[in-house]
Parts: C-alpha cells; sequence; structure tokens
C-alpha cells in the first residue's frame, strides 16, 4: 500500500496525511512494577507515563495512552536503529516492549478544531470542548477500531487504525 | 387549472405564495405553495378523497394535520424510490411531487371492492379464527392466497433503494423534543444558561401550535414570537437546532434515536446528499414537549371524507391558508375545539352548527357563537356523517333525542386530547390516568426525563410556556448551568375544559375506532363478548391500533369503550404504553451506509495489491479478503488450478500468503505458567527458539482453537490463533489474565496487524528462502530444524522471522516481515522463486493439502468437538491444571463411543465425495438409528488421484478399513466409502523433516 | 340451529345474521377452585398446550392454567411467528419434527384457525463451508424423515429473484429449504389452545401470580398465588423468560439465563416475501404476515435482562443485514419494536425434565426457539406430569444433561448463552 | 445503554461484549469437589432479577474486563469496576487470615 492518504480531500483548512516514517512500540508494565517504570520513564522522558486516556510530547517521542497501565511510543523511524530496542533496554525489568510499527496505518489531520462531519461521525463526543488537547480515545467508528488522539499543540488529530482496516478507514476519514 | 386552489384562503396562512409549486395525485396535475404539505395543497385545491380503507375500501380523506393520521396514506415517488403508506399530511410539498392512492381497484372513486363493506356482517373482527379450516389443503392454496391478495395497503419498490443513509452522533446537556411552546422555551431557557441544547421537532417548521392555532404572545402573532425565538436559539454556539427530526426512541443511559429528513423535500437528493440520517443524541437531561393529539369521536360513518379533527381543521385554515370546507358543523367535548369557530369563520367558512356534547358550554362560547349566528346543540351529538365520497350533511342527536340533518361539507370533530407521552413509556414507564383530563398522562419518567406543556397535560398556552420554562431551567441546573431564569412570557388566560366523551349511541351507520384497520365500535363489543378484554387481547383480536398510524387516533377510544363494556374504569382496563419508533421510520436509515459492499468492512492483506495483479480469485474469510486461487490462461476451471498449485508445492514450491492468522505477542515473567494454563499441552518446557502446536479449550471442555506458540525469549512466547477465531481467543486470553489469574506477571500484545506472514513449502522451500534470508542465518536442517523459529532479518536488513512449521506436510517455512514489507517480499519470494519454479497458492490448495495431511480446520473444530474426538487427546498433559480440563472429563465428553475424527476414501475411487453426508452401515436402511456420524471435510487429492474427506465417526479408530455408506440426501447421493488414516498423504511425516 | 361454539363458515354467516351477538366467551373466565389435580404456572402457548394436551390425551382435566396477567402475554405474543423442524442434532430433530407434525393438524384438532401456513423456510449460505453444514443438517433431517432440499444459486433465484446478489459483501451461494416450515399467527396458538383447554374443563385463571410453593417433605403441595392458595399433586412450570425467577420459589437454581430478543414489523405492505428467509452472514431474517407487514428479526441484545425492550445497536445490526440482503426495503418502515424475555439455556436447547423436588416439574430454557416447538412442548410435556416418565421425543431435554456432559449444542457456542 | 468504562470514560454498550454473571468464579481446579464446583461454575446461575454483577469486554474500546453492577430489570448501571482489581481484591480477601 502506497500512501493511502493521497488523493484525499479534507475540510476547508484541514488536510489529511499518512505518517509512514515513523516507529511505533507498544510497551506494558510488568505486575507492580507501574511505579518503578514510571521512576524509568521520567529519567529517559522527563515525565511519568499517562495514567488517563491521553497523549505526552516528551522529546523524541510522543507517548499515547493506550489501554490500563499501556502506551504506544511513537518515534521518527531512523535507519539502523530500532527504538523498541531501545526501549526494551530502558524499561528492563519494567515493561514489556513491542515493535508495533506495521500494526496500524497512522493518518493526521491537521486542523484547529473537528469539523462538524467529524463531529457527527464520531462516536464520542468530539466538540471542540469536550475532546480537548492531549485527549485520546480507543473507540470504533462505522465498524472499525480506532485510537484518535489531538494532538498537544492542538495542532490536529491523529488516527490510528489497524492496517488492514486501513482502506476502509481511510474512505470513512475522507468523507468527514 | 382556473379553478386551481380554490379553496386557499386570502391572507391567511404561513405558505410562501410566491413560490408556486406544482404536483401530481392519481396523474392530476395540481398547484401548491412551498410550505404546504401534500395534504393542505390537495384540500387547497378541493380533493378530499385521498385513500381506501384496509378491509372495507372505504372512502377515506383527511382526518388530521400530523403525523397521526389513519387515512391520507399515499404511494409517494414512484420505481426504485416509491414510498408506500406515506402520510399526505407531513409530506412536505416539493416541486414536481408526483402520489398515487392505494388500496383501490380500479380506481380511488370506483373501488370494486368496496364490496367488502356489504360483506361486513360476516367480516367481523376475529372471523378468520373461525373459519378457512375446511379442508385443511386449501389453506396455502386457495384461502391465504386470497387473503394475501387483499393484504397490505402500499407497495413496496420491486428495485434496490438508490438513496443513501448516514448515521450520526451528537451529545448534549439538554434535549429538547418538540417546538411548541414549551418546547421553545424549555430549549430557549436552558441555552440562555449556557448549557449545550439539542431541540428537534419532526416538523419542517418550529413552532407547534402555535403556526397553527391563531394565538398572540407579547404582542406577537404565534408565528412572530416563534421566529423571534428561533432566531436567538439559532445565533447561539451553544444550540442544535434540528427540523424535521423525530425522535423515534429513547434507549438506555439518555440515549434517543432521531431520523433527520434531510432529502425528503426534494424530488432526489443532491450528489452525495444522504436521504436520511439517523443520529444517536445522548443527552444528560431531556425534555419531552411533544404536545398533544386530538382524538376523534366514535360516530357513524365518522370516516367519510369531510370528517377532521377540530384541532386539523385549525391548523389548515391558519398555518397552511386553506378552508377545509364551505360550510362546517362543529361537534366537540371541549373548549378549545368549540372554540374553532372564531377560526372557520375568519376563513369565511360558514359554521352550520356548534354541537358540544356537554349539557353547558361556556357562556363564552354561546355569546360567541350567538354573534355568528351559528346554531348551538348542547348536550347533543352528531351521531352519522351523511354522504359517501364526502360528507354532505351531518345528522344530528338532540339533548331531548330530536333528529336534526343539517347539510356540511366539512364535521370538525374533536373527542379531547391525548398527550404525546410515547416517548416518557420506551423504558417503561407506565402513564397514569388523569380523569378533569380525560386523558393518560406521564407516570414514571426514566432518569433525566422531565416532561413540559401539553405533553404533560397542561393544555393552556400560559402552563405550555411556564412549565417550559422552568423543565427548561431545572434541565440546566441538573448539569451545572444555574444562571438562567425560568421566566416564561404571559398570555391572556383560555378554557381549556373537557368532558369525557368517546363513542355515540344510537349511530345509524358503521362508527369506526381505528379507522385504518376498519375496526368498528360493533368490533370491540364483540372483542368483549367473546372475552378479549384486556386491552392487549382486545389490540390483538380486533387489530385495533395496529396499523400505521400505531393507534394515536384510536386506542384510547377503545380503550375507553373496552372499560365502559366492562363496567370497569379506564385505569383498571389498561394502559397505553407504546414502544419504538414513535411514528414509523424508514428501514434503510437504520441500517445507513453498512448495506451492499459496505455491509462489512473489508480487510486486505499486505500483499493483496500484488494478488489481484496475478489475477488471483479471492474469496470472504470472515472479514478478510483472501485469494483463493491463482488461475492461469488457459485452465479450464478452478479444479484445474488447484491441482496445479498442489502438484507445484508438493513437487517444487509455492508461497500461501497466511498473514489472516490470529498473532497474539505473550510476555511477562509468567508467560510460561500462563499458557500452560491455556493450552491443553505444556509450554512453559518449550525451549527457546522452537515453537509447538497447540491446542485451547473453552471451559467446558470443548475445542476453542489451535495454533502455534513460539518462544522467543524466556518471557516472551508468540502465538498464533485460526484467521476465524482471533478476536475471540484474544478476549479469552484477556479474560483469563485480568479475571482469573491477576496475580500472574503476564502482558498481551495482539500484533496480527504488525506481520505479513508467508508459508513457503515445497522440496525447494530452503533452496529459495536461503535467497531470501540474510546471511549468516544458517537454514539448514541441522542449524534449523523442524519446529525450531527465529527472529532474524531478510532482504537485506529488514527485520523478520522465521518457523519451520509445515501445514502442508512438505519442507515449509513460516516467514514473517513487518507488514509495510510484504509486498515487497512476496515480489521477492516470486523473482527469486523463478528458478525453482515457485508459484503461489491460494486458500484452497491450502485446505487441499491439510486434508491430505488430516490436520483439523474449521469444519472440525465445530464447537461441539473435544480434543479426544480430534484425535489429539494425547496431546492433554496430566501434569497440570487447565482451562477446560475438569468439565472435559464429565461421562458425556469422556466417552470413548463418541464420534472421532478419521478418514474416508470411495470404495469407487472415480466418485466424488460430499462434506455433510452422514455415514451408515452399508446395508443399513438410511435412518436416524443407523447414523454414525458425519463428513466435515474433503477434497479430490490430486496427489491420491481420487477424492478424500475427514468425518467423525463412532468407534473410529476400531474400524479402519470397514466400508459404509456415505448418505447425502439432499443432493441425491449414496457413496461407498473406506473408512482411513486421515493422514493420507506422506503418513510418517517424512517430507516436512528433510 | 347451528351452535355458535363451533367454529365454521356456517357458523359465522348465521351469526352474521344477528349481528355476532351469539358467540361465548372464548374461555371462560374461571375463578380459581381450592385444588387440582395438576396446576401449570403460566397461561403462554406451552402451558395452554399443556393443559389442552393432558385433557384430551391424558384424560386428566382436573387442571388450572395460572397466568399472572392476561393469558398469551408472554413469548407466545410477541415472537416472529416462524414455525420449522430444520434441526441437526439427534435430541432436537424427532421434537421439533413432532411439533411439526402437531402444527400441520393443530386447526382441525382445536377448531381454530391459527393461520398455520407453509410457505417454506429458507436458511442462506455463503461459503462452502457454510453450505456443507447445511448438508449435515438437511441429511440429518432426512434421516429422520423430515423434508430437506439444499438449493444452488439458481434455487434460490427462483424463489427470491429480487435478493442481492450482485453488490453483495458476502454473495449469497444457495439455501435450505424446508418447505413445510412457515409462520402461524401467534396469539391465535394461545387463545386456540385455551379455547380448546376450557371447552375440555380445565380453569383457566387470569391475573394469578405465583408467590410461592408449598413444599412438605419434599413433595409439593400446591402453589401461593394473588389470587390464593391453591393446592395440588403436580404443578408444572411453563414461564419461559421467567424460569429463574419462579424456579428460585422452590429453591431450584437453573442454567439458565434471561435475555431479550427484539423483533420488528413493518408498516403493512402489498406481500412480495412469500416465506421466511434467514441470512446467513448476518443477524437478520424475515417474513412477511398475512395483514403485510415485514416480520423481522436478529440477535439476542446480548445481556442478561427482565426488561422487555432492547437497544439501538442491535436495531442496527438487524437492518444492516436487511438492507445487505433486501436492498428494496429501504423505503419500506418500520412500525413497530418489541422485546421478548428469552430463557437462554446453557446450550441453546430445552429442559422438560422433573425437578428435585417430588411432584414440581419444569419446562423452559427455549431460547429463542420456543413458539414453534409449543404444540410438542404440550404434547411432551403434559406426558411427562401425567406418566412421571419423558416423552419419546423429549428425552434428551433433561435438567442433568450440563452435569453428565450430554449437550445439545446445535450451534456450538458452548456454556454462553448469548451466543446461541 | 452506556456504560462507564474506568478508563476509557462513557460508551455506547455496542462497544462492549458481555460474558455473564460475575458473582461465579473459576473454582480451584485441585479441590476435591471440583467437578461439582466446575459444573457450577460454568452452568448454575442465579439469573438474577434486580441489581447483578456481571462482566463485561471493552472490545472496542482499551480491552479491560470490567466488573458492571447493573439492575436488569431497567438496565440502570450503578457500578462498573476494574475486573482485574476485584479479582486481586478477592484474591487479597481470601487469602486473609
Amino acid at each position: 500500500m502506497s500512501n493511502l492518504a493521497n488523493g484525499l480531500a479534507a475540510g476547508k483548512g484541514a488536510s489529511i496525511s499518512e505518517r509512514s516514517d515513523i516507529a511505533v512500540t507498544h510497551v506494558a508494565a510488568r505486575r507492580g512494577a507501574r511505579a518503578a517504570l514510571d521512576d524509568a520513564a521520567r529519567t529517559a522522558f522527563g515525565t511519568a507515563l499517562p495514567s488517563a486516556p491521553r497523549v505526552i510530547e516528551a522529546g523524541t517521542a510522543t507517548i499515547v495512552w493506550a489501554g490500563p497501565d499501556q502506551w504506544l511510543f511513537i518515534e521518527k523511524a531512523q535507519a539502523g536503529s530500532d527504538p523498541s530496542v531501545k526501549l526494551a533496554a530502558t524499561f528492563q525489568g519494567l515493561a514489556s516492549v513491542v515493535d508495533v510499527s506495521d500494526s496500524r496505518t497512522l493518518f493526521r489531520l491537521a486542523a484547529s478544531g473537528p469539523s462538524e462531519a467529524l463531529i457527527r461521525g464520531m462516536g464520542i463526543d468530539f466538540e471542540h470542548n469536550s475532546f480537548k488537547p492531549g485527549d485520546v480515545a480507543i473507540t470504533h467508528v462505522s465498524h472499525l477500531g480506532v485510537m484518535v488522539w489531538r494532538l498537544p499543540d492542538g495542532s490536529g488529530y491523529e488516527f490510528a487504525c489497524a492496517r488492514t482496516y486501513a482502506r476502509d478507514f481511510r474512505d470513512w476519514l475522507g468523507k468527514v | 387549472m382556473t379553478q386551481s386552489q380554490s379553496f386557499r384562503v386570502a391572507g391567511l396562512g404561513l405558505v410562501d405564495r410566491a413560490q408556486p409549486l406544482d404536483f401530481t395525485f392519481d396523474g392530476v396535475p395540481y398547484t401548491g405553495f412551498a410550505g404546504d404539505t401534500l395534504a393542505s395543497a390537495l384540500l387547497a385545491n378541493g380533493v378530499h378523497l385521498v385513500g381506501r380503507s384496509f378491509k372495507y375500501h372505504r372512502p377515506r380523506g383527511i382526518l388530521t394535520a400530523g403525523s397521526e393520521e389513519p387515512n391520507a396514506l399515499v404511494e409517494l415517488r414512484s420505481g426504485a424510490r416509491r414510498e408506500p403508506n406515506t402520510r399526505a399530511t407531513v409530506t412536505e410539498l416539493y416541486s414536481g411531487l408526483d402520489a398515487k392512492s392505494q388500496n383501490r381497484f380500479p380506481s380511488l372513486s370506483l373501488d370494486l371492492l368496496s364490496i367488502n363493506g356489504l360483506l361486513s356482517p360476516v367480516f367481523s373482527a376475529g372471523f378468520y379464527y373461525k373459519t378457512f379450516m375446511w379442508p385443511a389443503s386449501f389453506w396455502e392454496k386457495l384461502y391465504e392466497p386470497m387473503i394475501r391478495r387483499a393484504a397490505g395497503l402500499g407497495r413496496a419498490a420491486d428495485a434496490p433503494d438508490p438513496d443513501i443513509y448516514d448515521k450520526a452522533n451528537a451529545f448534549c446537556d439538554v434535549l429538547v423534543i418538540g417546538s411548541g411552546p414549551a418546547g421553545l422555551m424549555a430549549a430557549l431557557t436552558a441555552a440562555r444558561s449556557g448549557a449545550k441544547v439539542i431541540l428537534v421537532d419532526e416538523n419542517f417548521a418550529f413552532g407547534g401550535r402555535l403556526i397553527s392555532d391563531w394565538r398572540t404572545i407579547e404582542g406577537k402573532s404565534g408565528s412572530e414570537w416563534v421566529n423571534s425565538v428561533v432566531t436567538e436559539l439559532a445565533s447561539l454556539p451553544n444550540v442544535r437546532l434540528m427540523p424535521r427530526t423525530t425522535v423515534f426512541g429513547a434507549y438506555d443511559t439518555g440515549t434517543f434515536g432521531a431520523v433527520e429528513r434531510v432529502a425528503d423535500h426534494v424530488a432526489v437528493p443532491g450528489p452525495g446528499q444522504p436521504r436520511q440520517t439517523l443520529w444517536h443524541i445522548v443527552a444528560k437531561q431531556s425534555i419531552v414537549a411533544q404536545g398533544s393529539m386530538e382524538r376523534p369521536i366514535v360516530f357513524g360513518n365518522n370516516d367519510r371524507p369531510g370528517v377532521m379533527l377540530a384541532s386539523a381543521v385549525r391548523s389548515y385554515i391558519n398555518r397552511f391558508g386553506v378552508a377545509p370546507g364551505r360550510t362546517a358543523v362543529v361537534f366537540s367535548n371541549n373548549d378549545e375545539a368549540a372554540n374553532t369557530i372564531d377560526d372557520l369563520v375568519r376563513a369565511g367558512v360558514t359554521v352550520a352548527a356548534l354541537v358540544d356534547t356537554r349539557p353547558m358550554l361556556p357562556p363564552a362560547i354561546k355569546a360567541k357563537a350567538r354573534k355568528h349566528g351559528i346554531r348551538v346543540f348542547e348536550g347533543a351529538a352528531v351521531t352519522d356523517a351523511v354522504g359517501g365520497q364526502r360528507v354532505s350533511g351531518a345528522r344530528i342527536a338532540a339533548a331531548y333525542g330530536s333528529i336534526n340533518n343539517i347539510v356540511c361539507d366539512l364535521i370538525a370533530v374533536s373527542g379531547g386530547f391525548n398527550p404525546n407521552l410515547q416517548v416518557t413509556t420506551h423504558l417503561g414507564g407506565r402513564p397514569q390516568w388523569q380523569e378533569s383530563l380525560a386523558a393518560f398522562v406521564p407516570g414514571t419518567l426514566p432518569k433525566g426525563m422531565s416532561v413540559a406543556g401539553a405533553a404533560n397535560g397542561s393544555f393552556s398556552l400560559a402552563a405550555c410556556l411556564r412549565e417550559g420554562a422552568r423543565a427548561g431551567a431545572n434541565a440546566a441546573a441538573a448539569g451545572g448551568f444555574n444562571n438562567g431564569s425560568a421566566s416564561a412570557p404571559a398570555v391572556e388566560d383560555e378554557l381549556t375544559e373537557v368532558s369525557a366523551f368517546w363513542h355515540v349511541d344510537g349511530a345509524k351507520h358503521k362508527a369506526f375506532v381505528d379507522q385504518q384497520n376498519d375496526v368498528t365500535a360493533a368490533d370491540v363489543r364483540l372483542a368483549e363478548r367473546e372475552g378479549f378484554r384486556s386491552v392487549e387481547h382486545l389490540k390483538r383480536y380486533t387489530t385495533l391500533g395496529m396499523a400505521t398510524d400505531q393507534g394515536k387516533t384510536s386506542n384510547v377510544n377503545g380503550l375507553a369503550m373496552m372499560a365502559e363494556l366492562t363496567k370497569k374504569s379506564i385505569p383498571a382496563t389498561g394502559t397505553t404504553a407504546a414502544r419504538p419508533p414513535y411514528v414509523p421510520v424508514s428501514l434503510g436509515v437504520l441500517a445507513g451506509e453498512h448495506r451492499g459492499k459496505h455491509f462489512k468492512p473489508t480487510r486486505l492483506t499486505p500483499s493483496h495489491d500484488w494478488a489481484k495483479e496475478q489475477g488471483a480469485v479471492f474469496i470472504e474469510a470472515g472479514l478478510w479478503l483472501r485469494a483463493q486461487y491463482f488461475p492461469k490462461p488457459g485452465e479450464a476451471d478452478w479444479l484445474t488450478t488447484v491441482n496445479r498449485e498442489v502438484k507445484t508445492v508438493r513437487s517444487a514450491v509455492g508461497v500461501c500468503d497466511v498473514s489472516t492468522l490470529g498473532k497474539i505477542e505473550v510476555h511477562g515473567t509468567d508467560a510460561r505458567k500462563f499458557l500452560d494454563r491455556v493450552y491443553i499441552n505444556m509450554m512453559s518446557t518449550l525451549g527457546v527458539g522452537k515453537c509447538r502446536y497447540g491446542m485451547m479449550l473453552r471451559e467446558d471442555g470443548i475445542a476453542m482453537d489451535d495454533g502455534t506458540a513460539a518462544r522467543f525469549a524466556d518471557d516472551r512466547y508468540f502465538i498464533t490463533t485460526t484467521t476465524v477465531n482471533a478476536i475471540k481467543v484474544l478476549q479469552h486470553l484477556e479474560l483469563c489474565r485480568q479475571w482469573h489469574w491477576p496475580d500472574l506477571d503476564v502482558q498481551l500484545f495482539p500484533v496480527s496487524d504488525q506481520w505479513a506472514q508467508y508459508s513457503v513449502a515445497g522440496p525447494r522451500a530452503r533452496d529459495l528462502l536461503a535467497k531470501i534470508v540474510d546471511k549468516p542465518f544458517d537454514i539448514s536442517n541441522t542449524a534449523f530444524p523442524y519446529m525450531a523459529c527465529a527472529e532474524i532479518t531478510a532482504l537485506g536488513g529488514i527485520k523478520a522471522r522465521i518457523y519451520r512449521l509445515s501445514f502442508s506436510g512438505e519442507l515449509a517455512f513460516e516467514i514473517a516481515v513487518p507488514a509495510r514489507h510484504g509486498d515487497l517480499l512476496m515480489r521477492k519470494l516470486m523473482s527469486e522463486g523463478k528458478e525453482f519454479g515457485a508459484i503461489p497458492y491460494g486458500t484452497e490448495a491450502l485446505g487441499v493439502m491439510r486434508i491430505e495431511k488430516g490436520h483439523v480446520g474449521g469444519s472440525e473444530l465445530n464447537g461441539t468437538t473435544t480434543a479426544a474426538d480430534l484425535g489429539l487427546g494425547k496431546m492433554a498433559s496430566t501434569k497440570k491444571d487447565f482451562v477446560g480440563r475438569v468439565l472435559a472429563q464429565r461421562p458425556g465428553l469422556a466417552d470413548p463411543d463418541r464420534p472421532r475424527l478419521i478418514g474416508f476414501r470411495p470404495v469407487d475411487r472415480t466418485a466424488r465425495l460430499r462434506g455433510g453426508a452422514h455415514f451408515i452401515g452399508k446395508d443399513d436402511q438410511p435412518i436416524a438409528k443407523n447414523d454414525q456420524g458425519y463428513m466435515t471435510s474433503v477434497t479430490y487429492s490430486p496427489m491420491l488421484g481420487h477424492w478424500v474427506g475427514l468425518g467423525f465417526l463412532a468407534r473410529a479408530e476400531a474400524r479402519i478399513g470397514e466400508i459404509l455408506s456415505a448418505v447425502d440426501p439432499v443432493r441425491g447421493e449414496t457413496t461407498l466409502v473406506e473408512v482411513v488414516s486421515s493422514a493420507f498423504y506422506d503418513p510418517e511425516g517424512a517430507r516436512l523433516r528433510v | 340451529m347451528l351452535s355458535s361454539d363451533r367454529y365454521s363458515i356456517f357458523s359465522v354467516l348465521a351469526e352474521a345474521l344477528k349481528g355476532q351477538t351469539g358467540w361465548k366467551p372464548t374461555w371462560r373466565k374461571a375463578a380459581p377452585k381450592p385444588s387440582y389435580d395438576i396446576v401449570i404456572v403460566g397461561g403462554g402457548g406451552h402451558g395452554l398446550a399443556t393443559a389442552y394436551y393432558l385433557a384430551k390425551r391424558y384424560g386428566n382435566a382436573n387442571v388450572a392454567v395460572i397466568e399472572k396477567g392476561w393469558i398469551g402475554s408472554g413469548n407466545v405474543g410477541r415472537n416472529t411467528t416462524i414455525v420449522r423442524s430444520n434441526y441437526l442434532l439427534p435430541g432436537n430433530i424427532p421434537f421439533y419434527e413432532t411439533s411439526m407434525k402437531l402444527w400441520e393438524g393443530l386447526e382441525q384438532d382445536l377448531n381454530y384457525n391459527a393461520m398455520v401456513s407453509q410457505r417454506g423456510v429458507l436458511n442462506l449460505y455463503h461459503s462452502d463451508g457454510q453450505r456443507d453444514a447445511y448438508a449435515r443438517r438437511g441429511n440429518a433431517m432426512h434421516l429422520h424423515g423430515v423434508d430437506a432440499e439444499l438449493l444452488d444459486l439458481n434455487g434460490v433465484r427462483a424463489m427470491y429473484p429480487w435478493l442481492n446478489y450482485d453488490n453483495a459483501r458476502f454473495p449469497i451461494k444457495g439455501g435450505l429449504l424446508q418447505r413445510r416450515g412457515g409462520t402461524v399467527r401467534h396469539d391465535a396458538v394461545a387463545w386456540g389452545y385455551a379455547r380448546g383447554a376450557d371447552r375440555l374443563g380445565v380453569d383457566i385463571i387470569e391475573n394469578a401470580e405465583v408467590t410461592g410453593f408449598r413444599i412438605d417433605g419434599g413433595k409439593i403441595r400446591g402453589v401461593e398465588t394473588t389470587r390464593g392458595f391453591i393446592g395440588a399433586n403436580k404443578v408444572g412450570l411453563a414461564v419461559a423468560g421467567n424460569s429463574s425467577r419462579v424456579a428460585a420459589m422452590a429453591g431450584l437454581m437453573l442454567p439458565i439465563e434471561s435475555h431479550v430478543l427484539q423483533a420488528f414489523v413493518s408498516e403493512g405492505i402489498k406481500p412480495f416475501i412469500d416465506g421466511v428467509v434467514t441470512f446467513g452472514a448476518g443477524h437478520f431474517y424475515i417474513s412477511q404476515s398475512d395483514k403485510g407487514g415485514l416480520v423481522f428479526g436478529g440477535d439476542i441484545d446480548g445481556y442478561n435482562s427482565y426488561a422487555q425492550r432492547g437497544n439501538l445497536p442491535v436495531v442496527e445490526d438487524v437492518l444492516e443485514g436487511g438492507m445487505a440482503l433486501m436492498p428494496r426495503i429501504g423505503r419500506v418502515r418500520l412500525l413497530r419494536s418489541w422485546g421478548g424475555i428469552m430463557d437462554m439455556s446453557m446450550d441453546g436447547s430445552p429442559i422438560i425434565d422433573q425437578t428435585p423436588v417430588d411432584g414440581l416439574y419444569f419446562n423452559g430454557g427455549w431460547c429463542y426457539g420456543g413458539f414453534k416447538a409449543t404444540p410438542a412442548s404440550g404434547l411432551c410435556f403434559a406426558h411427562l406430569i401425567a406418566r412421571d416418565e419423558p416423552h419419546e421425543v423429549a428425552k434428551a431435554y433433561r435438567l442433568d444433561r450440563f452435569r453428565t456432559g450430554h449437550m445439545i449444542d446445535e450451534k456450538g457456542m458452548g456454556n454462553q448463552p448469548n451466543l446461541h | 445503554m452506556r456504560i462507564k468504562c474506568p478508563y476509557c470514560g462513557e460508551r455506547g454498550n455496542d462497544e462492549f461484549s458481555y460474558l455473564g454473571d460475575a458473582s461465579v468464579k473459576r473454582p480451584d481446579p485441585s479441590a476435591a469437589d471440583a467437578s461439582d464446583a466446575f459444573y457450577a461454575f460454568a452452568y448454575e446461575r442465579k439469573n438474577v432479577a434486580g441489581p447483578m454483577q456481571e462482566l463485561w469486554y471493552h472490545a472496542a474500546g482499551c480491552h479491560a474486563w470490567l466488573v458492571v453492577t447493573r439492575d436488569t430489570r431497567t438496565h440502570e448501571i450503578s457500578d462498573v469496576k476494574p475486573a482485574q482489581d476485584v479479582a486481586l481484591e478477592q484474591q487479597k480477601t481470601a487469602s486473609a487470615p
């Protein structure tokens, strides 16, 4: 699949792109290791890991809450470097770490706020004041599972959907 | 068309006379105005006869001006857009509208089936149940076809609906349902306090009764006041206004279903525009302000065109500027309806009489009547309408028994008002009878719901405005918005007295309770006589209230009549709780976009595009599309292709996309312990760098799924599930992890989409893969034996995993790369494999080879088979507990006589086998007691040159060599088969370990 | 003079001459006597049929049926009216075929037209695997002497040329047809059995809710009701939907959960769907009533419930199936929806058995298939109560089958009732 | 019907899948009465008419199993807890002296 976002029209003042140059690592805390994991994250990323559905920009990584005691670390992909290996070392004994860079297709919708169509289409309250910058939701739209977060700086949204559903999801996104 | 709109009244109404609209009814062209409904436009043209009734085919007109209409139902539009049973009273007129009357033959004015009316003494309620029984065989052949020919009103379209439907979601603090005086005040009050408000109204115009009745508020006309409120609401960012939107149902936890008719008021929706949208509205608070509906009085011929609800008469006059007749009789039991004489006079309609069932009318009304020279009958009733296809008079029984025949073409009737409380009952609330109003009012309400105005039984305008404001303020306050003022504009008081009156005694003609279903007063009496006295029995026996109007104009009348007959109170007789939908809603909008190819999502594997380029034929496998086979030019049929694919794999090498397998990473210090508990076999003893086949049971001891587990580190396993069970297994494992054994240190990661995975199978598989994997990885049999696994790189540095697994029975590997590289890997495998004769193969060849090897698949893992049934009983460890172990030991499941999986081949090797055939002794009769098992999977084996099959057979292992009949009566075949080992091909497994 | 108690076209015509005024109540409004030989709890289809067969076939008319509301107010009055015997497993086929044969003679037996209409039940298949599973079922039916036809695509097209064949996500490949399957006017079944039982002397006692059981030394003595104590030597429970609640009063815990199933009917339209059609790639089945309404349904809501209503997701799921299969119904309108409470058993099959309480018998666990079972359920329950041994065709419906591992699991979903 | 996931917030019930009664717990497989206990665990249900503790799985959300207290007569939900927390709590109670 080449860039799925090609040819997608977006609403006024918005644009949709596919983020393909990224490495995504799924991190899940080991049983009873949450406090120590937060300490390790503070040392490595300067922040504890979010306990609620929030996304944090932490230097080179974007840390997205992905369920209880679970996170996605999104980093820029670099040849010859495997962020999941680095994270596994950083969190050795404190978390299980899996490279999921290819599990999801990530779309970025650059927009200062949600369009009317997007608000209608989402099954959660997506209005400007309800789904705030930094908020994360794992939900479904139109029978498709999706993780969505609003960029902490308010400049847009990112949608992550399972890679093998990505064409259907792209079609949906193209309509909102 | 000089007579066009001759009933339009100058100076009245809100229609836009600058915008005439052409339309046709039964092929006759007419003109109306923007702002008309089809009903108002027909009335403007003097058309009253618009339909025929269900049973007796009686001529019917327009009874109401709203969604409760029982009679004025038409087929709207034509062809694929034909909409049967469309209520003319709520159909917004558009240019080119095309409507036809229903249920008549050959024409509306001459309907031959009206002969049914003459047979009505026979066609009483429930007569079906007493007749058509003899002879029994005539029911399907004669009686029922006859009944079905007469069934239904309109015709469904006979082609797929060409329009699109949409779904949408909205969240609010306060949902206000209905935009009459109460709803507008509620919305305004709540909105001014800052709460997020949604205001919906089923009509295309906001205002409810304020645009139908002649009222003033704060010195403005009703419609001017409505405009000012709507303008303010529209200006507020926290308000969503939704006209043409019907809340059809209240569901749990503040969820409401609503349908917005986006494009029903145009001939054809615009490009990309949905016809309708289904809204899920989630509201913290809701206010039901849906007003009330007038109910008719049951009298003789009360269904004649020209008999109309008084409120509808006012609506046609005031909102649409149409006089629904020239000479009217008003027949009522309440003040509000009696006041209709004002509106009639204003519209220039002669009022021939005011007939009121009450012995004493309020002096103000009497004085008004006297002023206009209207004859007043107190304590009187219209016993019958006179006329056939149109009212031509009213027969009035005066208080002292004298009969007066008065000429008229319109009878405006009112039996009082029923609050529209349906939505308050959807979640189980029971309405309460209020004697002073002669009506049911809302009873207990669901959490977060309140009711205001006429829907609450508060009929005066002042009360509506007051209650609306209060409800709006309260609802906002419940959401923490406290700065609203609950004040409402003051308006002059009005008379709203009513005295219960349901039906007229002494009617000469049939008197209808349910007009659409032709349920008469006599039918209600018959039901009582035969014991159908509970209101539910009454409905079901007579069909009262079961028509498309859902009994809005008939339920309470029927109930009251039954109460009278049984000498019980109305509340003791029953209530009128409703179920969704509040008004009928189209089936298409409930489905939305999920139809046709979009019924379910489509999952595509990473090399789907490549397979498409190869001309693969795809097959649905759950939500996946998988390559089924890859036909080559010149191949006659799919079997030729599949045979070639199998033979090539078994002689050279083939590649099959197995990316659809479910894949889960199981990590943590207790991963080994965890897997031991969920698989029947040991996984803790699996060495790092090794794979093992595994089986999971359900807790009831039945096989759930099979797959492989691979161990990449002490605390890191990777397991696969079957394609169809991927989600189910993950959910099960999460239950085990979170609920059964929360103390175990285990983390689960679903990674099905992360990896593109390919089975590379055949004698040349190693040769091919040696060109794919990066050095120094040693792929030799010694370094990488059967059931080994490794994390490697391939194609020059791409992260990869390789497993020495074989489903085909050949030397085989599965190689996985991150999904983005799947397409590349597939192309490389093909180009690098050319020298070895590599081909792609699909699910069909995969299936052939697994049957040749006797492996179980979905047909065997059918939810009723145990591990032992599948021949895998020995896999179960006796050294540990696992899910399903205990209950698998129940006698019924441990019974050694249960059918076991075994192989079959036809005795006549040219015969084909059939999945689903049952096994019986070869000389036995094909009857149930001889049934010994069934065939689950069959295939033509190109290697063996005949068909082979797998199936379950009682005491199978002991019966190798026995000849049985495989009977397949649904395909008319019986085949002699021999019981053989299920390992048809290479039973020693020599080929896969090389 | 014709008796108006015998229904026929002649009695109806005779009554027409006198304004239909000579009819008797369909069943007497009986008041409870102090005791009966047998009390059946539950005036639904199954309870009324049980009483009828007790009186008619087992010679015991000293029977009362007690009903908490109005008769037929349970699932016999809120189902989608389908009758069929197209089952797979040997524990089920003979029972449902017995039911089908009773349906076929019901009207003449009861002298009441319940409009048993055998216009065919067609289950569509969409894959080879599904085809073979249906073949296995159809073959099992044949072995039991039940009619079944496996249609290919052309066979289905010939019956229903307007289904969605060309633009389908899961294309139709054929179907399993039982021509003798069809529909029955559901309410009339309750009324017909009530009338039949009543005329044989059974007391039908409405508005009498059971509040407890009197049990002495492990033996049933009678039932406490809101209309007083009613003594009985034997008590049969036929209260599907509320089985657990009622059985709990006798100290029993059952392998049953109560779930809500929604059903739907459209506005009446001119008939175009002759028989019953079920979609094999989604949760949707449909027929068209003799009044013209499309009667359809799908999956249960999936959570325990005693509220007779469901939620929107299932409504939408059902109509997605409907529109996927029949895109021409898009502009037809939904008229009513309702919810019934199903006794979902742990294997999807019913229970007709004695209980640990001597003289207390249980009939329930009908899942969403109880309506078609009504006649056989009544017959077999009557047999069990009268003879203290299971009827030949209901031998598998034992209460202890879950303990012994003899589940009758047609769908292979295991002990998860909401998946059956 | 809407369920307030303790992690994700309130969602429609279509995001969840249902298992059933949370009052039955997987018994000790090594106990002498294990076969009876597993029978009861797998098959016997109180089938409560009223508030009932039940297991739901946030399938379309965070994949948490939840113990939901819901009235089966009204569908009203009074409490939602992560199943894992409930299970750990139960283990603690069970192992307490």
